[in-house]
């Protein structure tokens, strides 16, 4: 099973990609899909050295989508505000530290993908030496306050969903 | 008795033969090559008696193999009187002179390479006087030019040696190419290259408008090979030869070469003014010119040359007289000058090598050490200067006879012409004969003796021969001249009397003058003028025709090498502008348009303002580069990408969506490709003082750059305007649309033209990327990067990054990568499904192997760029290498495999299997097709990018390279 | 553009707003790139293309054709995964690449070192 | 012959063979070093049988009109791709296969050695050869182009050093830029006519008109640029000398071939497009083309005479040889086109010798003895004459002088090689032209006298290398030959000694090509009408 | 459609072109790369310009060829397109080469008098 | 009503034609190679997008594959150019 299936979730997803891409259920394309979707996982398997964690809590995935897709929206209105109208003074854009628990790399996977998508917050880097994430705030009014919403908004729903909500 | 016929090319091969039997002697085999060279002349000399009959009373002897029928050459010998006297003049002398070279060359000699060259020559002499078509006789004219060039050349440590062969060569072969060209006109005059047809077509080629270049042309070949005025001066250079040569070829045969062709073409071009003045004007300016310059040498065999040279023109003279007399004489004399002249090489030889030297104001009284040699030199000598009852004196005092006849009343010049020859030619041979009289210094390099018999022999049968033909001419040459006469001149042949008493004449009287002024201003010279101190030749002096030829040749090579210099170039720029400026002008000039630029104002209304405004974008990237890819080539290079985006949303808009998909991916593929590229290209710091000013000329070649550019540009965009404007003419596209799902069997007709239609096509693109894929590989094994980028970027180097300290696996597992690691990674499988996807819907819609390739190489390389070279090569074995092989190898046996169905090749077939719960499926033969396309896309792609890659480990493995300290200011990119 | 013509109102009306949403949106992650003085903050502009911009066009096409060919068209589902995928990765890594370069140059103008978080290597 | 039939795909082999030996090879390890050769070996004996083959099909009427039409992938000519082959071009193929043979054998011993995938790429290079030999279509032209080129440009480069790399810059710069030039020329030849396919193009060439035709021409004369950068016609030609002087011998040798492939296209397009019965457009060119390659003769000939080394002496040498034949084309005469085949496999192939051999002669050629003998011979040193005694020559040194002089005398056009009777049969044809009734043009004069001048400046600049280096080197070493870089040059000098002495056949064979090649109706009948193979979903009309 | 792509190919060109004749190799290669847009352009619209007709006949019965672009020169810029990265690629090869073992990034393998 | 669609295409797509051309202004103004990297990386987001509303506009769906694609690869040069910047090499 292992071997022939090292990924089930992935095999799963990619079996929905191809159908989807071709538009159809005909009965060729799911057995090809099928066939694709337990062949690249195997073939790609020499690569992929990290075995996914498996979802402890899909619920709270759901819930996580749902604010952070309506902290997008926000943000995004934000930051277009602050382009059109705001003057050059008015930004202070700067890189904070933030205190990060999470360990499981995908976590911080999806961590970083919510970060990003949302305007206003890139990315840097997890400093080596600290496990702090550095972060650049486009619009910093408070820093705490960055460092408040992201534990408890993201990090804390991430690590329920990744670690069973070990915290 | 044989057929005659068949023994002429044994004639003419015998020689050649023998040659490449002597080549192959060891070198110290000295007897045996003399054995081998005499016996091949002794049995031509056989041959050349046995087909004696054949020419009696005129007749010919014809052998014929076909050659080149179109152009109406043949193999062709040809064997009449004239001809027969030469080959036995050539064979006879020929026989001589290899025994007389027998004692001759020096044990050290490698004689092979002697007996062999003179045996060619031989060969290729006999070839001239045999051949019986024009262009064969060049053939053989030039044989001879290349064969005397090596044996003057024998010597050829010594530099008189080359630059005399060199002389030599150069001006006959010059001579022998105006000699072709003459040849050539006179067989488009005749409408043959055939002797017979030649030597009939005399009336028509003189009244031909192209009589006199023909004439002036071969007159050119035959003066330079019998150094005539003005090209003589090669002759006493040649004397750098052994003197078995100089007896033999500048004396005997080769020289008279040209006097052959003369006598030979005699009655296709004799008989014109033009003829009389060209050869007997040159004739008679090298017979005085030869004669008085002789009387000034020092040397024994440069006297001997100068006075052939004036015997050549004597020679040339009677030729250029053009009376059927003349021509007697003329051959005569030739017959003559080669026994008499050939004897006094071989003596001066003989004192050469038995005292060491040649120099005339050294040797005295040789009479008493060598008194036979002395004696023969000295008959002979008398034949030369025209001493009755020898043979010289005979022919010579018809060339008075014949001068006379000319001369007559008005043109007194000629006569005199000929007493102050024969006046110079008495002097001379005193002058030669004046080493055998007095006392023997002492002081010579060697002790002279007596050579040895059979070395001394030769000389003898020539002077013995000189007596009997000086007593008794008509006995011994009559009948062998009256043919040769005869086959020249044919019905015209004169009656003449070869006697020795005429009784007293004019002629004899000028014999008699010319014997005493001979003397006379020979004993003034000696007394009056010091003739042994004298380094010059008196007023000659001044026209120093090997000087001229040396300054000629220099200037020759100086003036093309500026001339090459100017009309080319090394470089690599102006190679470019020429080859720009040629696309522009080149069509302007060929294919004069008219006034193609008709501006049509709706063309510009239909224009979708958003597609110009996207262009502007373009266009703007693509300046942006141009102007930036000097300092910044970082800059220049994301430029070009912003303009590929451009170009590959051009296709997607103007209906290619295959052309937009390849060119995006190729687009990535490239900046990739490029950027591993710019890590060993050190940056250009862009120095100050260029920002100060620029120079001059720097600025002037950037405007023409900028005009070539501009009008490059502007020529481009009208074309592409005039076809756009112009309707569509009926093309083979249409047919494709309509066959591309009936019998292509996909919806794709630009994949079905890829595939099937032009699928030959294809074959070679893969075939072309697999080739460089290849290279670059090949390139790479190799490589040494530039010394400023051996050290690891300053990127790695300093403190400053904190992954500086991780290997590039450390970094995808911990570092900074991690989070991206996660991404690339799961990315991986939705490429390579990716991959699949495009390449199976590419028959019937966008896609196909080469899209699908470049998709799966690009999953690849993402995962080398995470997690670097090691890692990735230590999870995952690709060979790039198997993968070009079995793309390559599909691709050509899908095409074979048509084959067994007895299609040419890659003709598609598709398989129609009806599976149970799938239904029907299609499987073409282009899929297999297009598999190998993706194979090999993969496998090229692969092997480029992984190999540029495999350079970054590679080169910090070099022991030293990290010697030099990292530079830290290394700012690729200026912002 | 006759293909436009099919569509029923309410749809017109769902499709064209979304899009012009998105097109401003686009439009304005553009302008933020273009007019914001530093690369710190220019960074943040095309955030909003990537996500909200994209995510309305995608989802502006998703009705589109569902409507138009009467059958569930949702491929564009597609590109939004392989955007959010990707996306961060570019963000992240063009971050860290300006902030490590900016460090390295010692460019004191770009806000590189705003926040204590980064410091010049000679500062410390 | 049945298109179907087995001996007709014989007609493909020479692109094939290359193609499957050059891929087998990829993934082989270096150090298989003799199995590689031995399948390399096993191609090139194999072209060279496919190419007598050809020939002897040709000849011999095994196809109506001598021309066997081979349609790729089973589609009628204008719509797919057409392979044609008639005496000229199974000539073509049978010199590759000559070349080829040679040149691999020289690179037995060392060559092959210096450098990774040598034997992939030099099939590649053949197939390239042969396929642009092959094909009558314009763009598959261009593929076959871009195999060749690419392939020379990795051979070039093999075994590279800072001369190579710096001569491979410049060869791969304006080729680069030269297939630009051939796209751009098909483009426009594609947007007028309507058409890739040469003798559909042909048969469309009289209902051109107006601004079609300029277009037409302008993308033929773009297109033949393209051609003459690669044939080196002057003053696109100035690489040549020095990629010829950089390259490894074999591959030099392969390379003088391929300055051919670009003259020969331009005499097959210009024969086919632009003969007289081209309508408006006959005879487009043809002087521009004369007097260009006369130019490019007298250039020649003068680098020939400015050259210092011999490496680039050849290069100017085959210089002329191109000029020579692009003057040829332009002339307009088919029967100076057939005396022009003849000296262009004559040049070819001594030209190659003479590459081969270069190499073997710097061995003996010691730097500073060589240097010294051009002072002296500058400033006219006079050296006290020695002994009259002459030194040995070793069977080495005799082998490198008889085959420099062959070779000299090919390039030169002196008697008796094959040299002589190519100028002589040019000569013949422009002063006979039509069978010698028509009057002589002025421009033959001009040519012979260009010829001439020509050969004179090689006979000069030959035998000022072959004296310094066979006569006047001091301390002249006998070189240590091996017999494998002795055979191909005495192959290939034996070949034009045959050429000599057959000549009357092969004139008579290249009078048979020649005529062919100027009768434009039987291709386009014989390619336009080439029967497909009844297919499976095949229709009747155009398959 | 006409003139807009008409000067767009000019000026791809023209650029091109300048950078072809500049000394440094990268601005050569660059130049390349922007000659061989230029050139694919050219190619490509020898078919005319053809708005949402892309040569798939993925209806029923005969396709109508004139409702659809000119296949054939798509496929022509397919090909050249993949040669021309081939090309690329071999010329960025030997670039980095010639940089190495010469010494200097001049097109000549040595500086000359600019 | 559907002229309202049609004008709303049209606004999108001049709306995304003028964001590329604000990044064309960032791309050829930099200053700094970060700057003309995410410009870069812009244009290709833009370009996907353009594709879409193009198929929107045509009403086809042969654009989404060119969409799908770019969405897929785009990132790729993007990465490398980051990459480049930070480590001097793309492949270590």
């Amino acid at each position: 099973m292992k071997r022939w299936l090292p990924s089930p979730w992935l095999s799963l997803v990619l079996f929905l990609t191809w159908l989807l891409l071709n538009q159809t259920v005909h009965p060729a394309h799911l057995l090809l899909g099928g066939l694709l979707a337990i062949g690249i996982p195997v073939l790609a398997r020499p690569l992929r050295p990290l075995v996914p964690t498996p979802l402890r809590n899909p619920g709270a995935l759901l819930r996580l989508a749902v604010m952070s897709f309506i902290e997008i929206v926000r943000s995004c209105f934000n930051v277009s505000g602050i382009i059109l109208f705001g003057g050059k003074a008015g930004v202070n854009s700067q890189f904070i530290r933030i205190p990060l628990d999470l360990r499981d790399p995908y976590g911080l996977a999806l961590l970083s993908c919510l970060i990003n998508s949302t305007p206003g917050t890139v990315w840097v880097e997890i400093l080596p030496d600290s496990d702090e994430l550095a972060l650049h705030v486009f619009d910093l009014h408070d820093e705490q306050w960055w460092v408040d919403t992201i534990k408890t908004r993201y990090e804390g729903p991430i690590m329920e969903i990744f670690e069973g909500g070990r915290r | 008795m044989p057929t005659p016929e068949y023994l002429l090319p044994l004639l003419v091969l015998l020689p050649f033969i023998g040659s490449v039997i002597a080549a192959c002697m060891p070198s110290d085999a000295r007897n045996r090559e003399a054995w081998l060279a005499g016996g091949v002349s002794l049995c031509g000399l056989l041959l050349v008696v046995w087909l004696y009959p054949a020419i009696v009373d005129g007749g010919v002897a014809h052998f014929r193999l076909e050659w080149m029928p179109l152009q109406g050459v043949a193999f062709s010998l040809r064997l009449d009187g004239l001809a027969w006297l030469f080959s036995l003049l050539v064979l006879g002398i020929g026989a001589l002179v290899v025994l007389y070279a027998r004692y001759y060359m020096s044990p050290e000699d490698p004689v092979p390479r002697f007996f062999s060259f003179l045996l060619a020559f031989m060969g290729s002499m006999l070839g001239v006087v045999l051949s019986g078509n024009l262009i064969q006789l060049v053939v053989f004219w030039e044989l001879t030019s290349i064969t005397s060039f090596l044996l003057i050349a024998y010597w050829h440590h010594r530099i008189d040696a080359r630059r005399g062969a060199r002389m030599a060569f150069t001006v006959t072969a010059t001579g022998g190419l105006c000699l072709l060209a003459g040849v050539l006109i006179i067989g488009h005059i005749v409408g043959s290259y055939e002797l017979d047809a030649v030597l009939a077509a005399g009336e028509l080629v003189k009244g031909h408008p192209w009589y006199v270049p023909a004439l002036v042309l071969v007159a050119l070949g035959a003066l330079t090979k019998s150094a005539q005025f003005p090209f003589h001066f090669w002759l006493p250079h040649a004397m750098a030869a052994p003197t078995p040569v100089s007896s033999y070829l500048h004396s005997a045969t080769m020289v008279k070469a040209g006097v052959f062709l003369l006598m030979r073409l005699w009655p296709t071009l004799s008989g014109t003014p033009e003829w009389t003045w060209i050869v007997a004007g040159a004739g008679v300016l090298t017979m005085l010119i030869g004669a008085f310059a002789a009387i000034f040498q020092h040397d024994l065999k440069g006297l001997l040359a100068y006075s052939t040279i004036s015997h050549l023109g004597l020679i040339t003279v009677l030729l250029g007289i053009g009376t059927p007399l003349a021509m007697v004489a003329a051959i005569f004399h030739t017959l003559n000058h080669a026994t008499f002249k050939a004897s006094l090489f071989m003596a001066a030889g003989i004192i050469d090598h038995e005292t060491g030297t040649r120099d005339m104001r050294v040797l005295r009284g040789l009479r008493q050490a060598l008194p036979i040699t002395a004696t023969l030199a000295i008959v002979a000598s008398g034949a030369m200067a025209g001493v009755p009852l020898l043979n010289g004196f005979i022919s010579k005092e018809m060339f008075f006879a014949e001068a006379l006849l000319v001369g007559g009343s008005e043109n007194w010049w000629m006569s005199w012409a000929a007493v102050a020859m024969g006046v110079f030619g008495v002097a001379y041979s005193l002058r030669f004969i004046s080493v055998f009289f007095g006392r023997l210094p002492v002081d010579l390099p060697r002790a002279p003796h007596e050579p040895p018999r059979w070395m001394r022999f030769p000389v003898e049968c020539l002077v013995l021969l000189c007596l009997l033909v000086g007593v008794a001419p008509g006995l011994v040459v009559g009948p062998v001249l009256e043919y040769a006469v005869e086959s020249v001149l044919g019905a015209r042949t004169p009656h003449y009397d070869l006697a020795v008493w005429h009784g007293f004449n004019l002629p004899l009287l000028m014999s008699l003058a010319a014997l005493v002024g001979g003397v006379l201003f020979y004993t003034a010279l000696r007394r009056y003028y010091d003739l042994a101190a004298r380094e010059r030749v008196p007023v000659l002096y001044r026209f120093n025709g090997a000087q001229a030829y040396e300054t000629a040749m220099l200037r020759l090579t100086a003036g093309m090498s500026w001339l090459v210099k100017r009309l080319s170039t090394r470089r690599l720029q102006p190679q470019l502008l020429l080859l720009m400026v040629a696309l522009v002008a080149v069509p302007v000039l060929l294919a004069r348009p008219p006034a193609l630029l008709v501006f049509d104002p709706t063309m510009l209304a239909g224009a979708d303002p958003l597609f110009a405004l996207m262009w502007v974008i373009g266009c703007g990237c693509a300046l942006a580069a141009a102007w930036q890819a000097k300092y910044h080539r970082l800059a220049a290079l994301i430029l070009v990408g912003g303009t590929g985006i451009v170009t590959s949303m051009t296709f997607l808009w103007l209906s290619a969506p295959d052309l937009a998909l390849t060119q995006l991916m190729v687009e990535t593929v490239t900046t990739v490709l490029i950027l591993l590229g710019l890590r060993w290209l050190p940056p250009r710091i862009v120095p100050r003082e260029l920002n100060i000013k620029v120079p001059r000329m720097v600025w002037l070649r950037r405007s023409r750059d900028m005009a070539v550019a501009v009008i490059g540009g502007l020529a481009m965009a009208t074309v592409s305007y005039v076809v756009l404007v112009r309707p569509q003419p009926p093309s083979i596209g249409d047919f494709f649309l309509l066959r591309a799902l009936s019998e292509g069997g996909g919806t794709n007709v630009v994949n079905v033209l890829l595939v099937d239609f032009r699928g030959f096509d294809t074959m070679g693109e893969i075939t072309v990327l697999a080739i460089v894929a290849l290279t670059v590989y090949a390139l790479l094994r190799r490589f040494r990067p530039a010394p400023e980028s051996v050290a690891l970027p300053a990127q790695q180097a300093g403190g400053i990054d904190p992954a500086s300290a991780q290997t590039p696996a450390e970094q995808a597992e911990r570092g900074y990568l991690l989070v991206a690691g996660v991404y690339l990674r799961a990315l991986l499988p939705f490429m390579g499904l990716a991959a699949v996807y495009f390449f199976m819907r590419g028959h019937n819609l966008p896609g196909g192997g080469f899209v699908a390739g470049l998709i799966f190489s690009v999953a690849i390389i993402v995962q080398y760029m995470l997690a670097g070279t090691a890692w990735v090569e230590s999870h995952l074995r690709l060979q790039p290498h198997r993968w070009l092989a079995w793309g390559l190898g599909v691709a050509a046996m899908t095409g074979i495999g048509a084959w067994l169905l007895g299609y040419p090749f890659l003709t598609s077939h598709t398989a129609h299997l009806h599976l149970p719960v799938l239904g029907e499926v299609h499987v073409p033969s282009a899929f297999m097709f297009d598999l190998g396309v993706f194979m090999v896309v993969v496998g090229s792609t692969m092997l480029i990018l992984v190999a540029l890659a495999h350079q970054s480990i590679r080169s910090h493995r070099v022991p030293g390279s990290t010697g030099a300290p990292p530079r830290a200011d290394q700012a690729q990119e200026a912002g | 553009m006759s293909a436009a013509a099919d569509l029923p109102v309410w749809a017109a009306v769902i499709v064209a707003a979304l899009l012009v949403l998105g097109g401003a949106i686009v439009l304005i992650g553009a302008l933020g790139l273009m007019r914001l003085p530093n690369f710190y903050q220019r960074i943040h502009g095309p955030a909003i293309t990537v996500t909200l911009g994209a995510g309305c066009l995608l989802v502006a096409s998703m009705v589109y054709f569902s409507v138009l060919q009467e059958r569930p068209v949702i491929h564009e589902l597609i590109i939004s995964v392989f955007i959010l995928m990707t996306a961060p990765v570019v963000a992240m890594l063009i971050m860290r690449a300006a902030v490590y370069r900016d460090l390295r140059a010692r460019r004191h103008d770009t806000g590189a070192v705003s926040g204590n978080v980064y410091r010049f290597p000679d500062e410390e | 012959m049945s298109p179907s039939s087995w001996l007709h795909h014989l007609i493909l082999v020479p692109v094939l063979l290359p193609l499957l030996c050059g891929a087998l090879l990829i993934p082989v390890n270096e150090t298989r070093h003799r199995f590689k050769y031995a399948v390399n070996l096993f191609s090139v004996l194999g072209l060279l049988a496919t190419a007598v083959a050809l020939i002897w099909l040709a000849d011999n009427g095994a196809w109506d009109a001598g021309i066997g039409v081979y349609l790729a992938a089973n589609w009628a000519a204008p719509f797919g791709i057409a392979l044609m082959v008639d005496r000229l071009a199974a000539l073509m193929l049978l010199l590759t296969a000559v070349l080829a043979f040679a040149a691999l054998l020289y690179s037995t011993q060392r060559w092959s050695r210096i450098g990774v995938h040598f034997h992939s790429l030099f099939q590649f290079l053949l197939m390239g050869i042969n396929g642009a030999f092959l094909t009558h279509d314009l763009f598959n032209l261009f593929v076959f182009f871009e195999v060749m080129l690419a392939a020379s440009y990795g051979l070039l480069l093999h075994g590279y050093n800072a001369t190579r790399i710096r001569a491979g810059l410049q060869y791969i710069t304006i080729n680069l830029a030269a297939s630009l030039f051939f796209l751009i020329g098909v483009a426009l030849i594609y947007a007028s006519a309507g058409t890739l396919n040469m003798a559909d193009l042909a048969a469309r060439m009289p209902a051109i008109a107006g601004t079609d035709l300029v277009l037409l021409k302008a993308g033929v004369a773009i297109l033949a640029l393209a051609f003459l950068v690669k044939s080196a016609m002057w003053p696109l030609g100035f690489w040549l000398p020095t990629t010829y002087s950089a390259a490894s011998p074999p591959v030099a040798a392969m390379l003088v071939l391929m300055t051919k492939v670009g003259a020969y296209a331009i005499l097959r397009l210009w024969l086919l497009v632009f003969s007289d019965g081209a309508g408006e457009a006959a005879g487009f060119g043809y002087q521009a083309l004369l007097w260009a390659g006369m130019v490019t003769i007298v250039f020649g000939a003068a680098g020939m005479m400015a050259s210092e080394e011999l490496g680039r002496l050849a290069g100017y040498g085959a210089i002329v040889s191109s000029g020579t034949l692009l003057a040829v084309v332009g002339y307009g005469q088919p029967s100076l086109v057939t005396a022009g085949l003849y000296y262009l496999l004559g040049s070819t192939m001594a030209m190659a010798a003479f590459m081969l051999l270069i190499e073997l002669i710097e061995r003996i050629r010691s730097p500073g003895a060589a240097l010294l003998a051009l002072t002296m011979e500058a400033f006219a040193i006079e050296e006290t004459p020695d002994e009259p005694v002459g030194v040995g020559i070793p069977g080495a040194l005799a082998f490198l002088g008889l085959a420099f002089a062959g070779c000299a005398l090919i390039i030169a056009g002196l008697p008796p090689l094959s040299g002589f009777v190519a100028k002589f049969g040019l000569f013949h044809a422009l002063l006979n032209p039509l069978g010698g009734d028509a009057a002589v043009h002025s421009s033959a004069w001009f040519m012979m006298g260009v010829i001439l001048f020509a050969g004179f400046a090689a006979v000069l600049a030959m035998m000022r290398f072959g004296v310094r280096t066979f006569w006047a080197s001091g301390a002249v070493m006998p070189p240590r030959l091996q017999a494998t870089e002795v055979l191909p040059v005495a192959l290939l000098l034996v070949l034009c000694v045959s050429l000599t002495v057959g000549a009357g056949p092969m004139f008579g064979y290249l009078e048979r090509a020649s005529t062919d090649l100027h009768s434009t109706p039987r291709y386009v009948d014989g390619v336009l009408s080439a029967p497909v193979v009844p297919g499976v979903v095949g229709t009747e009309d155009a398959r | 459609m006409e003139t807009v792509i008409a000067i767009a190919i000019g000026v791809l060109f023209g650029s091109g072109l300048w950078l072809v004749l500049r000394p440094r190799t990268f601005q050569v290669i660059t130049g390349l790369l922007l000659m061989s847009y230029a050139v694919n352009l050219f190619i490509f619209i020898m078919g005319r310009l053809w708005v949402n007709a892309p040569p798939l006949t993925l209806g029923e019965g005969v396709p109508d060829p004139n409702t659809f672009a000119d296949p054939l020169p798509q496929a022509l810029v397919l090909t050249a397109i993949v040669i021309g990265f081939a090309t690329t690629a071999l010329f960025l090869v030997v670039m980095i080469g010639a940089r190495g073992l010469t010494g200097t990034d001049h097109v000549d393998g040595e500086e000359g008098d600019e | 009503m559907t002229t309202v669609l049609e004008l709303a295409i049209g606004f999108v797509l001049v709306c995304v034609i003028l964001a590329m051309l604000f990044c064309a202004v960032r791309l050829l103004l930099g200053p700094t190679a970060q700057d003309r990297v995410l410009a870069l990386d812009t244009l290709w987001m833009c370009a996907m997008l353009l594709a879409v509303v193009l198929g929107m506009r045509f009403g086809s769906l042969i654009y989404f594959e060119a969409a799908m694609l770019i969405a897929l690869t785009g990132f790729v040069s993007s990465i490398a150019l980051a990459k480049f910047l930070m480590r001097g090499e793309i492949i270590e």
